[in-house]
């Protein structure tokens, strides 16, 4: 009795369902193609959307709005032009607050959205993993400005040299921690002349990669690594460290992470009397460095990924736009490969369209990704091309130095090892 | 070996810092059986009062003469957020179940990171601080930092100040009965609501001076740099035995010690070169304080009381 | 109050006249302070024991060294011949249960559960089988559930088994307490102060309650300020007085032994705590240290305050 | 509390007191109250088939004349409820039952609904887009009949508390307490308040059996289509006025009697409707197919079941657990090592989703012991930093297993990446899968997995907590000394609690390893932007309800859902968290979902009359003070 119960029940909510969601999805269509309608009243123009997925809110804001605007700077740049003809492109940013789990969810949503034509982002290596593999069973293209991990693109065993591809729909238009780390070490022992190194990292992927890579190379180039030491992120005491780097012997500090703590680092060493100079990546070169150090700053070494921006009058005026159209965020760091980044999807798009007559096509996700594979073009942060394993062409790198309270590049070149 | 004087002493500076916020949390905690989370923020905000109490001072004043400006203004923040604290969320709760205020003491935690997070001006990262001028000097083997003599000078000028208040005034007095027994105390006509408020006073008064202290030393403070150093504060208070002030001092200390030591030795033993390190002391300070709470659950300083069950 | 308690038959009963709780040379001192002074007492099956004394006097410390809830400095307690624990639990489970002086319920229990509570150390099923649900689950709950509902009907508060215990009038909550305590079987009952606050009707009550329970087969030891109350009630009576067992044998021996008298000469049975040494007998030879709190209270409220955060 | 002791404790106080007392706010007579409260009812419902404004730059295009769209939808719904439900209390024969307490206070608050989203929409439209010149006349009509409705409600008899007595102290008021004025005020707030809980509704128990079940089912696909109708809202403003009814209306029923009605049934059909609940939750992923809810879904089940393994610390057994997402890590590494990743240490290695699971478990249940043996003999508050301790520590030892800084574990900051897709008999969670004609996609498949996870945990759950060792875990809550007492091992039973809550967010963590494709250290933390992290689970279980079933569940899924909506608010959220916390522990401790005994728990002095309140809350002796 009661079985029969259940099982009609279950039935006529089953039914019930079903109802619901006909009615609910219909409405949905109806009222989206309305809107739809209501937009394309003036324009006659396909609207495709480019994602953004960074972290927008949080302790990572000001890398991760840079990363938006980026992009908002090539879509705005991309509808004045006409660069696709009949296309207005918008971007859609979801905030991923640097949380995998967050960015799946939103590697998910724009998944969901059929409009979304590919994605831009993320900001962290960690988030990326959690992304990667939406976006490809999806086949649409994810290009992070910003991820460093070799493994992202070169899978595991990228150390050992048997490089292979997990995903072919994710590129990145930033360069690996690999030529980073490579290009310090050579700096370090060639031109600084060093010939004992105390690497530290803050043991987060993209610090612990770089130094890792730091201190492969520098010894590989004949220097001694004086010690090893990994910090928390968000201490502020570094005595412990500083007195063991001081007794090593140590004539530089390589330093694998942000400069929020090498700042306190290179401070706490100037004051304990070593006056060594402290080289870190990417992650360190900003103003705020400067700023706080004070003139412990003094000497210290970053690299950077790409030329100096002022030496390209595309970086210029995309710095000016940003400037101008008074966007947050920071622009330095990745916002101009955030623009490539966009760009090249762009340039993706019109490759798709122009081989299908001029429209987009049904399966236009999945054909972008061999139009994305194919770019080649000069974007702002230099020239974008992928390799074989969707990893940018261009390694251009530059050193910057402190020197009377400012960063100066003091060479630029390419890494060839 | 011939670095442990200068270990030693790293672990008495970062320990004497400890030991000041410490001082927050075991007082309350002496009182009213609370342990006030949020005490971690308080200190942070303290650090942030005399930040801003600083910025807006004319240009090319002197730090020396700027820095009891910038004691009061952070003082002044942390003792009224202290204070504020205890009578508009934890006094409400006098009454309700035990959880109730310690879960209001981690939303006050976090709604006070975060204000300043959002609405101090730029503080999203790392704030710049004022620094003493003067490069550091070599006492025998010990480097010493001008932020690192203040911190010890603060340390010790409060602790006596407080040992002398606790044990001369009327109203330290009065504390002493409460935290032994407040009923007896309040029939003998002590207000313990009075009580209460002094106790969380002199907690925020001690935060902001570790928080002056620790961005005169540092040159940086951070919205975030409450949590950290209110986790080992507390560690520290459990170590020296809680309700103690002394002991606050002193496992702040010992705390701060056994951190460096740990940092700069464990990897010299063999089988444990990984285990060392900056990275793991945190887990060592854990480990310290498991240690203690199996061995010694009074802690250092703290008197055996019968029927801890 | 002539209700049977099925009891499930005791393998060991003991009989009558046998010994069931023996304490010998029972200290127990806080810090500088004894509070009970090498007490040694025993209960025989069956049998009613009175435990009186001033306030003060170490009567609830002593029960509190019975049941495990101290640790006694010195001395040994033992129930039918064996060593008991210093465990509170251990104690139960070996036979022993007992009430509180200041009613300690479940309160936010109903009543059925505060008695199935009392179940604890007479059933089995842990948590996988409360998962899993097999018929011995079952069987052991409804088993429990019915005994329950039994000493319920026993104490008379069987219709109110889905009250909370909170809601419970006064005299119903010391009642539930009792049925609380017997749920666990025991020989043994330490009914702390029964009376506390009762009217003459309510006292009666419980004297017939107490009498049903002797008629179990289970021993009783009761402290109680109410004289007439203790001299109805057991067949032997102890008196302690500064933490000294100064007399003990059959109401009439204990009602015309002039230090008895003494001890409680002009002082009121309840209200006033008196102060220590002028109510010290003369006979006593070592009178307690000058100002000794009342111990009676002290430790109790400690011990309650410290599991009430 | 059941309900005849109830109502005779209130009978008695009723008896020595004014008992009932109703008036309306605003003075006017019955007739016109009621005509006027019909009138706002039909004039908002005939408003939203106008057009509001004259721009389509609104969200949901209001400016369609004919059929309601966007939020007008919103005052629709709202406006007819509120007309029936006030034709049910004024007694329309046919209707009555929509009011079963018959007060006018369920039409108070739901045309309380009707008046806050359509003034909120007409106000956000004039704010939007420049002024109230953007407002159709409909937008006016709406904003009038809002109005209408509302000051007819007002004009209806209210059912309020009872009068204060006479000499009544305010000890809450403290100093306060001298200026008469002051109290003057705080007496004529309190005597404002509306008191319907105590009403008596016919009991639905009556009812046919067959037509109880109807009901339930009826209730449920309702409440699965109001879900899914707030999550497929495009914009946070037609959101915000989705909240509006759904939570003003909410409280508006509750009035009605209708949802302690809905409660006798399902009490009564008690497994009857949990089964139509878990097969309402089935439904989910075929109403809303899409893959992003999908996921959402996943999300809310996962951290809903690991707040409820926290309730069974925090709720039940009265532990405050701060470090508790670590195992929820625990879990997921464990997980991972095992799951054939190319990036774990035992690459090769791939257990089977349960051999998986199980793994999860033991390692978190060990690490639960590990962390609750030293602590657990100790004072509860030691637990608290303790755990807090680890939750931190867990954290930086995971990042430093990389065989740079530690031994090689868990690949350090970079995680166990690329974990493959589960397979159950055959069935690869990571395909989409055709079921006629819907398509379930990856995300709807772990949904799926994930329910039935949280099935289990709801066992466990209630069948502990009903048990001889549940009851333990309560009675140590209450009272630790007596609980020994009564002959229970407080150690033991606390470390079984803390054991068990461990395992089951080592469950979940085996999911969470698997949904999100790897594993990192850094979500793992006390208090983060998002998901899961110790305090958002924390909030979760307090927020919904300590100690209950649905409470943590409802709680989690409302932290993910507002701020996913809301994403304005997601740069405050976790300040709004924090003050969140701090005012409900103030003002609703006992959360959305009160537990029975919780609620008495912490409202003691209301269910007591007026007179006999206990001493105000600003004298109590400070021995039990932050107990």
């Amino acid at each position: 009795m009661r079985q029969r119960s259940l099982l009609i029940l279950t039935s006529v909510l089953a039914t019930g369902a079903l109802t619901l969601s006909a009615c609910g999805s219909r409405s949905d269509d109806d009222k989206k193609s309305s809107d739809g309608g209501g937009n394309s009243a003036g324009t006659s123009s396909t609207t495709v959307v480019i994602g953004v997925d960074a972290p927008l809110t949080g302790a990572n804001s000001a890398t991760g709005l840079g990363i938006q605007y980026g992009a908002q700077i090539a879509v705005d740049d991309a509808n004045t032009k006409k660069l696709v003809p009949g296309v207005t492109f918008k971007i859609k940013a979801l905030d991923d607050k640097a949380q995998p789990a967050t960015g799946q969810q939103n590697a998910t949503a724009l998944v969901a959205e059929s409009d979304v034509i590919a994605a831009v982002g993320p900001l962290n290596s960690g988030v990326a993993q959690s992304m990667q593999q939406v976006f490809d069973s999806a086949k649409m293209v994810e290009i992070s400005p910003s991820n460093t991990n070799p493994a992202l693109t070169q899978g595991k065993d990228w150390a050992t040299g048997t490089k292979t591809r997990p995903f072919k729909s994710y590129f990145r238009t930033a360069t690996t921690d690999a030529n980073q780390g490579n290009f310090a070490a050579d700096y370090a022992a060639k031109t600084l002349n060093k010939k004992n190194a105390f690497v530290v990292d803050d043991k987060q992927t993209y610090g612990a990669g770089l130094a890792g890579i730091f201190k492969g190379k520098f010894q590989s180039l004949g220097g001694k690594i004086a010690g090893t030491d990994h910090v928390n992120t968000g201490d502020s005491d570094f005595s412990t460290l500083v007195t063991k780097i001081k007794n090593s012997g140590a004539d530089i500090l390589y330093y694998g992470g942000q400069y929020d703590e090498s700042e306190l680092i290179t401070k706490q060493l100037k004051a304990a009397g070593v006056h060594i100079p402290l080289m870190g990546g990417d992650g360190m070169y900003s103003d705020t460095y400067i700023k706080t150090a004070g003139a412990a700053a003094e000497g210290d070494l970053v690299t950077s990924v790409g030329v100096p921006v002022d030496t390209l009058p595309a970086a210029k005026t995309f710095i000016d736009t940003y400037k101008a159209k008074g966007y947050p965020g920071d622009y330095g760091t990745y916002g101009g490969y955030s623009y490539d980044a966009t760009t090249a999807i762009i340039n993706g798009v019109k490759a798709v369209m122009d081989a299908n007559g001029g429209k987009l096509p049904s399966d236009a996700r999945a054909k972008l990704i061999d139009a994305v594979q194919k770019t080649d073009f000069d974007g702002i942060a230099g020239h974008v091309s992928f390799d074989e394993f969707g990893d940018t062409t261009n390694k251009q790198l530059t050193v910057y130095q402190v020197k009377s309270g400012k960063w100066v590049a003091v060479k630029t070149g390419e890494y060839t090892g | 070996m011939h670095t442990l004087p200068q270990q030693l002493a790293n672990g008495l500076f970062i320990g004497s810092m400890y030991g000041l916020i410490a001082i927050g949390y075991t007082m309350v905690y002496g009182i009213v059986q609370l342990i006030n989370f949020a005490h971690g923020e308080i200190y942070m905000t303290g650090a942030f009062g005399a930040l801003a109490v600083y910025t807006n001072l004319p240009d090319g004043m002197s730090i020396w003469a700027a820095l009891p400006l910038m004691l009061a203004g952070g003082a002044i923040v942390a003792v009224l957020i202290a204070v504020g604290a205890e009578r508009l969320a934890y006094r409400p709760l006098r009454n309700a179940p035990r959880l109730a205020p310690l879960i209001t003491a981690i939303g006050l935690s976090l709604a006070l990171q975060q204000a300043v997070f959002l609405w101090y001006p730029h503080a999203t990262a790392g704030k710049h601080f004022p620094q003493l001028p003067g490069d550091g000097f070599d006492i025998g083997s010990v480097s010493v930092a001008p932020g690192d003599i203040f911190l010890v000078v603060a340390a010790v000028v409060c602790m006596s100040a407080l040992a002398t208040f606790v044990r001369t005034s009327r109203t330290g007095r009065a504390m002493q009965a409460t935290a032994q027994d407040p009923d007896t105390a309040q029939l003998m006509g002590i207000d313990t609501n009075r009580i209460i408020v002094i106790a969380f006073a002199i907690g925020g008064l001690f935060a902001a001076v570790a928080g002056l202290a620790s961005g005169l030393k540092y040159g940086q403070i951070k919205y975030d740099m409450g949590f950290q150093a209110g986790l080992k504060a507390f560690t520290a208070a459990v170590l020296g035995g809680i309700g103690n002030i002394y002991g606050a001092m002193l496992g702040g200390v010992v705390l701060g010690i056994a951190e460096s030591c740990a940092s700069a030795y464990i990897s010299n033993i063999p089988g444990m070169q990984q285990l060392g390190g900056e990275g793991w002391k945190n887990v060592w300070a854990f480990v310290l304080l498991i240690i203690v709470l199996l061995l010694r659950p009074q802690g250092l300083l703290g008197e055996r009381v019968a029927d801890r069950a | 109050m002539t209700t049977t308690i099925p009891q499930q038959p005791t393998p060991a009963s003991a009989g009558p006249k046998q010994a069931l709780l023996e304490a010998s040379g029972v200290i127990m001192r806080f810090g500088g302070l004894t509070a009970v002074r090498d007490v040694s007492l025993t209960v025989n099956g069956g049998e009613i024991v009175g435990l009186i004394g001033p306030n003060g006097a170490g009567k609830t410390t002593f029960f509190n060294c019975l049941t495990g809830l101290y640790v006694p400095t010195e001395g040994t307690v033992s129930y039918r011949g064996t060593v008991l624990p210093p465990k509170p639990h251990l104690v139960t489970q070996a036979g022993i249960a007992r009430t509180f002086q200041n009613i300690r319920l479940f309160a936010n229990m109903t009543v059925l559960e505060n008695v199935l509570v009392g179940r604890h150390t007479r059933t089995r099923e842990g948590l996988f089988s409360a998962i899993v649900r097999g018929p011995g689950f079952h069987r052991a709950e409804r088993a429990s559930r019915e005994r329950a509902m039994e000493l319920l009907e026993f104490t008379g508060l069987a219709a109110k088994a889905d009250h909370l215990a909170r809601n419970l009038p006064y005299g119903e909550q010391r009642k539930l307490e009792i049925a609380r305590a017997l749920a666990s079987e025991p020989g043994l009952l330490l009914l702390d102060e029964p009376t506390a606050g009762m009217n003459p009707q309510e006292t009666r009550a419980t004297e017939e309650l107490v009498f049903a329970i002797r008629d179990q087969g289970i021993a009783v030891l009761v402290i109680e300020h109410d004289m007439r109350f203790i001299f109805n009630l057991c067949d032997r009576v102890a008196v302690l007085v500064q933490g000294e067992k100064l007399v003990e044998g059959s109401s009439e021996v204990v009602q015309n032994d002039e230090r008895v008298i003494a001890a409680y000469l002009g002082e009121p049975f309840e209200g006033t705590p008196q102060s220590a040494p002028e109510a010290a007998p003369a006979d006593a030879p070592e009178s307690a240290p000058a100002g000794a709190p009342d111990d009676d209270e002290a430790p109790e409220n400690d011990e309650q305050q410290e599991n009430d955060k | 509390m059941t309900d005849i002791p109830l109502a005779t404790a209130e009978a008695a106080v009723a008896g020595t007191d004014t008992g009932r007392r109703a008036a309306p706010y605003l003075p006017m007579p019955r007739t016109a109250a009621r005509a006027a409260t019909l009138a706002g009812a039909v004039i908002s419902i005939a408003s939203t088939f106008m057009s509001w404004t004259y721009t389509t730059d609104f969200p949901g295009d209001l400016t369609v004349s004919g059929y309601p769209g966007g939020l007008q939808i919103m005052t629709l719904i709202a406006a007819i409820l509120t007309g029936v439900v006030a034709l049910g209390a004024f007694g329309t024969p046919g209707l009555r039952w929509l009011n079963p307490s018959r007060s006018p206070n369920s039409v108070l608050l739901l045309a309380l609904a009707t008046l806050g989203t359509t003034w909120y929409t007409v106000i956000d439209i004039a704010a939007k887009l420049g002024g109230f010149a953007n407002l159709d006349p409909g937008g006016f009509v709406a904003f009038i009949g809002a109005l209408v409705l509302f000051a007819g409600a007002l004009g209806l008899p209210i059912d309020r508390r009872p009068q204060e007595p006479a000499g009544a102290e305010y000890y809450e008021l403290g100093r306060f307490e001298k200026y008469a004025a002051v109290v003057r005020t705080y007496v004529w707030l309190r005597e404002a308040r509306l008191h319907h809980s105590d009403l008596r509704v016919a009991d639905a128990r009556k009812l046919n059996p067959w037509l109880q079940r109807l009901v339930i089912v009826v209730v449920y696909a309702l409440g699965l289509k109001i879900l899914t109708f707030g999550l497929a809202t495009d914009y946070s403003d037609i959101f915000i006025g989705y909240l509006i009814v759904v939570a003003v209306g909410f409280w508006g029923l509750g009035a009605s009697g209708l949802l302690k009605q809905f409660q006798q049934l399902t009490h009564r059909n008690r497994r009857f409707s949990a089964t139509v609940g878990v097969i309402a939750a089935i439904a989910y992923p075929f109403v809303q197919n899409n893959e992003h809810w999908a996921n959402l879904g996943v999300s809310v089940l996962i951290v809903g079941t690991v707040a409820l393994g926290l309730n069974i610390v925090v709720g039940l057994t009265g532990l405050l657990d701060l470090g508790y997402v670590a195992f929820l890590g625990v879990g997921a590494y464990a997980a991972a090592l095992v799951s054939g990743s190319q990036f774990s240490i035992w690459s090769g290695v791939q257990f089977p989703f349960w051999a998986a699971a199980i793994t999860g478990m033991v390692a978190a249940c060990v690490f639960g012991v590990l962390i609750g043996a030293p602590t657990l003999r100790l004072r509860g508050d030691y637990l608290a930093i303790v755990t807090l301790g680890f939750g931190e520590i867990f954290r930086i030892v995971v990042r430093n297993l990389d065989g740079v800084s530690g031994p090689k574990i868990t690949n350090g900051p970079n995680g166990i990446a690329q974990i493959p897709d589960l397979s159950v008999f055959g069935y690869n969670l990571g395909d989409n899968h055709s079921m006629g004609s819907f398509t379930l996609g990856r995300f709807a498949n772990y949904y799926l997995l994930m329910l039935l996870i949280t099935v289990i945990v709801v066992l466990v759950f209630t069948r502990a907590a009903d048990s001889r060792i549940g009851r333990s875990w309560i009675a140590i809550r209450e009272d630790e000394t007596a609980a020994t007492a009564m002959g229970i091992n407080g150690f033991r039973v606390k470390l079984v609690a803390f054991a068990l809550g461990a395992s089951l967010a080592g469950l979940a963590g085996t999911v969470f390893a698997h949904v999100t494709n790897s594993v990192v250290p850094d979500p793992y933390q006390f208090s983060g932007p998002v998901p899961p992290n110790s305090a958002f689970l924390l909030a979760a279980v307090v927020l919904g309800g300590m100690g209950t079933v649905s409470g943590p569940i409802l709680g989690a899924a409302l932290l993910y859902v507002i701020p996913e909506k809301l994403d304005f608010l997601s740069k405050y959220e976790l300040f709004a968290f924090g003050l969140a916390l701090v005012l409900i522990m103030r003002f609703r401790p006992e959360g959305i979902i009160p537990n029975r005994r919780r609620q008495l728990e912490f409202h003691e002095d209301e269910e007591l009359a007026p007179g006999n309140r206990p001493m105000g809350d600003d004298t109590v002796p400070a021995a039990t003070a932050g107990a």
